[in-house]
């Protein structure tokens, strides 16, 4: 049987907002004909934390420096369809400003044929970058105050 | 005198804060004057000097310029955006 | 700080269903106030096939053997809980009938504290579980006609 | 004789059919009585020769008793509902 051979389009998208982050949105602009697997990583402000420093937390406050983030998030994205050839779809999301417990605050999502290719792994690489290089902080507001949070991640030369 | 002008000559910048620098310093951003070809870290021994409430953040501060990663020897390039801010903790 | 002790109940939902499979709806009922990560799989259907034996499929028609279906999921929810302790809710949703290209068919989603105490990998194996043991089949439709895709995992004694 | 009506016992249990079985019987269930005490062995030999179309599925075919996974030497109980389907594949 032929295929017809198309020229497609990866899409990538990355953005950093004030709204809700409406997955099924988000995972439908990432799917393509011949996507069958996402991985989908979303992390949420915890009202309740027992590791480390056990605390309860009223909510985050969140703030970016937009365009940077913005290019940053594109260099995650660039980083991870370095690695994981198989990736199709690439959604990276940060929600900023005042965000409760329970709420999604940031979604990376991988799309690929199949979902044995890395397509786990590259969303996970995906949260753990963005962690490390894209400029956003949060300062965290609960029972005793609030505080900046820092991370802990140095970068070097060309990240 | 073409090097006598180049080392008097000044380069205008923007620096924004973020965070904590920003709380440190009260400022958004500031518009400055400096000599052409400053390094980040002669930038940086400058805002420690003016806002001296920023020295204690130093250590750990990160410098992007123009929206890329930069470091104590790089010059800062005539209409630079620069920014300081702290380790990030987005996510 | 003292932090009241809870009783909280780990959500587990799992179901067979003929509607949108709706993340974000989904994602809020596994969402506990000490939740920080959720990792979701969610697997489509592909237009355009290229790996192995490539091909373009019109539809998929899904059938499931609902009662013990939805029991298969209930143990593949029980075995992730068995092997990560840390996971705290767990989302398992087959959808069934005929499905398009670029449709979701199947989430599976698991939440935690912390997004390193294996939620990823606690996805991954809920996703190729239910692949093995969930009495769930389907009929691919193409221009070269239908036929069952069948499956290869032989349930042992005891799954 | 207790025994003996043991022996001659039949048990009530339904069958259903799923995917390529049900294609290949043109059912989805069927009401049977059995022997009681019948293995899953002993069904699938039966079935076989019922709806001889089975008889190329029936090397991969796999056998749920009440909801459960079920092997050859398993025994099936009074009113138990078995399903005979091919290797699974969902998601």
């Amino acid at each position: 049987m032929m295929l017809k051979m198309q020229t497609i389009k990866f899409p990538t998208i990355f953005f950093i907002t004030e709204e809700e982050i409406n997955l099924n949105d988000l995972l439908a602009k990432i799917t393509l004909p011949t996507t069958g697997a996402a991985a989908i990583f979303t992390g949420m402000v915890r009202g309740v934390t027992s590791r480390d420093d056990p605390h309860e937390t009223a909510y985050l406050e969140y703030e970016a420096y937009v365009p940077m983030a913005e290019a940053k998030m594109r260099q995650v994205a660039e980083e991870i369809r370095s690695k994981w050839s198989s990736v199709e779809g690439i959604a990276i999301v940060q929600r900023v400003g005042k965000l409760y417990p329970q709420t999604p605050t940031v979604l990376i999502a991988c799309t690929a044929a199949h979902r044995d290719t890395g397509v786990f792994e590259a969303a996970r690489y995906g949260i753990d970058r963005l962690k490390e290089i894209v400029p956003i902080w949060k300062k965290e507001v609960g029972p005793d105050g609030e505080f900046w949070v820092e991370g802990e991640y140095i970068p070097k030369a060309g990240e | 005198m073409a090097a006598g002008q180049a080392m008097w000559s000044m380069n205008k910048i923007k620096v924004l804060f973020f965070a904590t620098l920003r709380d440190r310093t009260g400022m958004k951003s500031v518009e400055l004057e400096v000599p052409a070809g400053m390094t980040v870290q002669a930038l940086k021994d400058k805002l420690s000097s003016d806002y001296p409430n920023l020295k204690e953040s130093m250590k750990t501060i990160l410098v992007s310029v123009n929206k890329e990663y930069s470091f104590d020897e790089a010059a800062i390039p005539q209409n630079a955006e620069v920014a300081l801010f702290p380790p990030v903790s987005g996510g």
